[in-house]
């Protein structure tokens, strides 16, 4: 479980993109060697708004501008970690991913292992994560299980602003490159933070919820859903979800998962990426080999459909997991 | 091929007709996008758009250019490539609006607008991949000795992306009949395209790099487009491969509807008002004996379409939501497994 | 369970290597709408020696040399493929699809669903794939996962050369987009393959062994290993396990998956990808999803560690699974 | 900068010693090399591995001009670019062998050679993406004012692909001390570059593309090279930014251990044979004046040193399994979980 680290109590209600702001800039007040580059972050504060002001606060020199070249954003955070500084590279929307995949995946991810540990990758690369936009199949994609399928990446997604700003400084300070996963779907919500200096921890889960009859799993904008989801089965049917905040799925807090599910005997994975391969399967085959004795029933997986995300809102609405399937699924395996 | 220097002489169409057609396009492409802006203002487009607005001059010039089989490959800033190859208003429209008449079933939304019927391959959300798909289409045709061009739309900012070099240098190599159309429009989302690109001319001093002239046309000018890519499109149909044409232009309003556009100097803004293509074209009619009657009878002609899309995309209902699991075969379905 | 179709049954022996240009050819023969193209594919023959002979056969005008262009090579095979081709493309190394991820996964995967069915992607995408050749970290992945993680690809991985030559027939004529993965290690293997046209079925798996105490869920070059230890596990400890070859992960043939595993109530799956998010876990979510009552123990998986794969051959033959795993992961289980 | 035209006044290091230095690494990268294929034949290598035989003087000539904090980037074709920054023989041809003691403990092998204690930042295997890195080094140097530069070496085949264009573009724009060498041997595996390419010269037929001026070196000729990199290194780490520098060259033998190169035609493989650059930096030197006794000794030393370093890696065991789960994360370990 995780442990804040927490300077003072007092909080204020700030949005995530905020929260990532003020991430950033935390860690660029304190380490001279972070420097932060990607399309439009610098003078525009990013298309989402997301780092305004750091510009300003940390000059030309800090704060880049780049070419859209996603490979010489990730290529150059790579190269700079490998010799000195820790970047963090936004690449703006997650599905563009894809088009550095070789530097992220086949590089970043393998030279440490490959030169027998001889170069170290410290960056960090944010990403707009998800749907719920109405952006289409191109800008709207859950890809976080991309990146837990590939060995030497670690893997990041808060579901608040409060974990966004103590999971995005941990990440900065972690000496391995880390994927974080922004849900832009998030990016205006509102929410309360501690003041002062936040350092969270990766590869912690979170109870966010407790509960006696099911143990519902959830990452990023799927975990406000879960909470619903477990107020109204509460509500409707007296049905008591427990509800984890994976956070991170690499590394995985497996102890924290595990337990939580061998208290209740039942498990349901909330996922937003589309089904095949997705980070919920890993889970169960995890729980099916490691605590098969506490389970009294079939671990449920909630994902998106193996389909390509549509735009328009009602059928995006469909595609998506909601409170409601979330409902149906639980009170549909727990009766 | 028609360069920088020659822009000047810039004839465009000579039967009266296809002059009025050219003004036609570029009025509907006009009125269109600021209906479309009209309706992201009421809060009736969800998601995002790119208009193309002060680009017209472009879309319209090069699509009459072209033979109704060539194919047009663009990019999320497509409404004007998709209208300007035929695909009528109202689908268009409410594809933006996310109904069930829209083009794509509501299932692409804005930036993806396709019409396979009209030889418009789609629009492509992801910078610079869809220039090796043009790629791939002149291939085909080529291949099969059709006579086909394709033509590939992208911006400035698409210069820098890695799959611009390879489509580019593979094009020339296999000497593909293929047109790639950079809409220099100075701008990337908000950062000026010069801060970011090692040449001035983000597209035409890329050209020597893969045996290819520099060509500049001014993208304001819809005659000068219609003679670059006539040239270009006769070129690739003659076999001598693909050509790279840069035409320079601006948009008149934000990169999509959430962007103001307040980065740019007010009078950069104010100087390409003032080179407004659809104005221009119209005096340009007027000068060359035009009935200025004519002019308004295309002008309302226009709107009248305009309406009547925007009451049939508005009255449509909603997508049905079993169209999720559709159209990911080629079988209809979506199924993974049996 | 598949059905070949096949024109006379004599047969001959040959490697995968020569099965793969076989089935090129024939498919190249019958249809003039088959074009081929890749590095070094065509005056020389491929780098694994599996396409000699096209070049003379069909001339330059179908079979290309490109450029080291993986973007372009995909991407042109996209762009034939919607305007009236059927193009095979030959990403040397599955490690290299990185490099062209986002024409594979974001347009070639969503763009018939993004425009509601107005194009199609009548493409197969071959690809050498898997490790044994002591290649390192760069040139010996097996990526089959991040395949079948993208909505939109069909995804087939053969083991023996009949089913190399059947199934790549049966993706050339299959309308949507095939990622065809040849494992390396098997090209030079030798196989009894019938003469004659053979076209195969995308989507079926195949009981390779019989067996009434397991069952093992095996893919490419892991079905011949579990061959191996099935053979070893009767004879040494008297268990009897069932081979199931796998095959095609999408679409996937659960029904006689499912039926195969509930036959025995155990199953183990070898996977080379590495651990997480393999297709192994999707399988075995799968099964406890939906025959959770004829399980009679927790479903075993053995894979890849999840780390990249180092090139000595003493660490490389550690780290893919052995016959000597799988022979002592069952043993462990059944007893 | 150094251009084709001024490639016959080449002078090389004017200190004796220092020409010594750069017959004796390439005495020294020819010898390994051709042990290395020695040790194939023997089928002591496992997996796959690229030799330099051939352009042994574009390694050394860099080298040599290099500051020691300067950082070198290579392909898979990289024990040259490795040993001329000064690691050891044993570690590397162990690492070929897959010993315990090689360089990077058998978990790389031959396309993967490292010495970050030199300062050689790796061998990339993956066409492309390490230029992208090389970019983030020089970057680094730029931020902290370190006065480093970043060499990184390609083939002439990766001037095709994507990431070559992204690294060159941002190398530009940004000014970043950073030298790029294609080490054009006009073939990529077995195919010519020309046949694939747009332009007779894949890389300084683009240097313009990034606003840089062409610079065409004979990679045969040490001094030549040992000139180029100078002045562009120097260049660098003035402020004035990347240098694109196209080496002509040609391996002696085939593109990998399993290719006998049998697609070169037989007069071209003479003719470059003809031109071997370790003969011909012999002759010059001895032309110069230095005393035949000093090559043989300097050769013979080679000599022993190559035969000590294939004692030491053949002796050594192989590395032990438990080494699999070591090296992923910066803790040593490798797990995902706790
Ligand atoms: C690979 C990739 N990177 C970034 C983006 C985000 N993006 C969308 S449009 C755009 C600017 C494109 O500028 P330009 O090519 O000049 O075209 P314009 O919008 O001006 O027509 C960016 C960065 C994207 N869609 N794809
Ligand atoms: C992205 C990518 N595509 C293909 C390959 C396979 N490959 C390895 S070396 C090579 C040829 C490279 O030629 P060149 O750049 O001229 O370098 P050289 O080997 O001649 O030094 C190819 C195609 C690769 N490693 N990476
Ligand atoms: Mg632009
Ligand atoms: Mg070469």
């Amino acid at each position: 479980m995780a442990e804040l680290t927490r300077t003072e109590m007092t909080r204020t209600e700030m949005t995530l993109r905020d929260a990532v702001t003020r991430g950033i800039a935390q860690e660029m007040r304190r380490d001279e060697s972070v420097v932060f580059l990607g399309e439009d972050v610098a003078s525009a504060g990013g298309v989402f708004k997301a780092t305004p002001g750091l510009l300003a606060e940390f000059g030309p020199r800090r704060v880049r501008d780049t070419p859209i070249s996603e490979q010489a954003i990730v290529g150059a955070a790579a190269g700079a970690a490998m010799t000195g500084l820790r970047p963090i590279a936004e690449i703006m929307f997650s599905d563009f991913l894809a088009v550095c995949w070789d530097i992220v995946a086949n590089q970043i991810a393998k030279t440490r292992y490959m030169t027998g540990g001889q170069v170290t990758f410290p960056l960090v690369i944010r990403t707009a994560n998800g749907g719920g936009l109405r952006f289409g199949a191109q800008h709207s994609q859950s890809v976080e299980n991309w990146a837990m399928a590939v060995p030497g990446l670690k893997v990041v997604a808060p579901s608040t602003a409060a974990d966004a700003v103590g999971l995005l400084a941990a990440a900065v300070r972690d000496p391995d490159p880390v994927l974080f996963f922004e849900h832009k779907a998030l990016y205006p919500v509102r929410f309360e933070v501690p003041d002062g200096e936040l350092v969270d921890e990766l590869g912690t889960a979170k109870i966010v919820r407790e509960g006696r009859d099911c143990t519902i799993l959830a990452l990023a904008a799927m975990v406000p859903k879960a909470l619903v989801a477990a107020d109204e089965l509460a509500a409707s049917v007296g049905i008591d979800a427990m509800v984890v905040d994976v956070r991170s799925l690499v590394p995985l807090d497996t102890r924290t998962i595990c337990e939580a599910v061998a208290r209740t005997g039942m498990v349901v994975t909330v996922e937003e990426n589309p089904r095949l391969c997705g980070w919920g399967a890993e889970v169960v085959s995890l729980l099916t080999e490691e605590i098969w004795a506490d389970l009294d029933g079939p671990p449920i997986r909630i994902t998106t459909p193996h389909v390509p995300l549509p735009s328009a809102a009602e059928l995006e609405d469909a595609t998506i997991p909601s409170a409601t399937r979330i409902v149906e699924a639980v009170r549909k395996a727990l009766t | 091929m028609t360069t920088e220097r020659t822009e000047t002489r810039a004839s465009g169409p000579a039967d009266p007709a296809r002059r009025l057609d050219l003004y036609r396009l570029q009025v509907e492409l006009r009125r269109f996008e600021k209906r479309a802006y009209d309706l992201f203002m009421r809060n009736l487009v969800k998601g995002t758009s790119h208009l193309s607005l002060g680009q017209e001059a472009i879309a319209a010039g090069v699509a009459l250019a072209m033979r109704p089989d060539d194919w047009t490959f663009a990019t999320y800033r497509g409404h004007a490539h998709t209208l300007a190859r035929g695909a009528p208003m109202t689908p268009v429209l409410a594809e933006l609006l996310g109904r069930e008449n829209g083009l794509l079933g509501g299932k692409g939304g804005s930036m993806h607008l396709t019409s396979a019927e009209h030889n418009m391959m789609g629009s492509y959300a992801i910078v610079g991949a869809h220039l090796t798909l043009a790629a791939g289409a002149a291939w085909s045709a080529q291949y099969r000795e059709s006579g086909q061009v394709a033509v590939c739309f992208f911006g400035d900012g698409a210069t820098n992306i890695g799959a611009f070099h390879e489509a580019l240098n593979l094009a020339a190599v296999w000497s593909l009949p293929v047109v790639f159309v950079c809409e220099n429009n100075l701008y990337m989302e908000y950062t000026p395209i010069g801060s970011v690109t090692a040449v001035p001319r983000p597209a035409a001093d890329r050209a020597a790099a893969y045996g290819l002239e520099p060509v500049v046309v001014d993208g304001n000018d819809a005659d000068a487009v219609y003679d670059v890519a006539s040239a270009a499109l006769d070129r690739a149909r003659r076999g001598d491969g693909p050509s790279l044409v840069e035409a320079v232009t601006y948009r008149h309003g934000g990169h999509s509807r959430a962007d103001p556009g307040t980065y740019r100097p007010d009078e950069e803004v104010e100087a390409w008002l003032a080179r407004d293509p659809v104005t221009a074209y119209r005096s340009r009619l007027l000068g060359e004996g035009v009935e200025e009657a004519e002019l308004l009878a295309v002008e309302s002609g226009v709107d009248a379409a305009v309406d009547r899309a925007t009451e049939e995309a508005i009255e449509a209902p909603p997508p049905s939501a079993e169209a999720i699991l559709t159209d990911v075969w080629a079988d209809g379905g979506s199924s993974w497994r049996n």
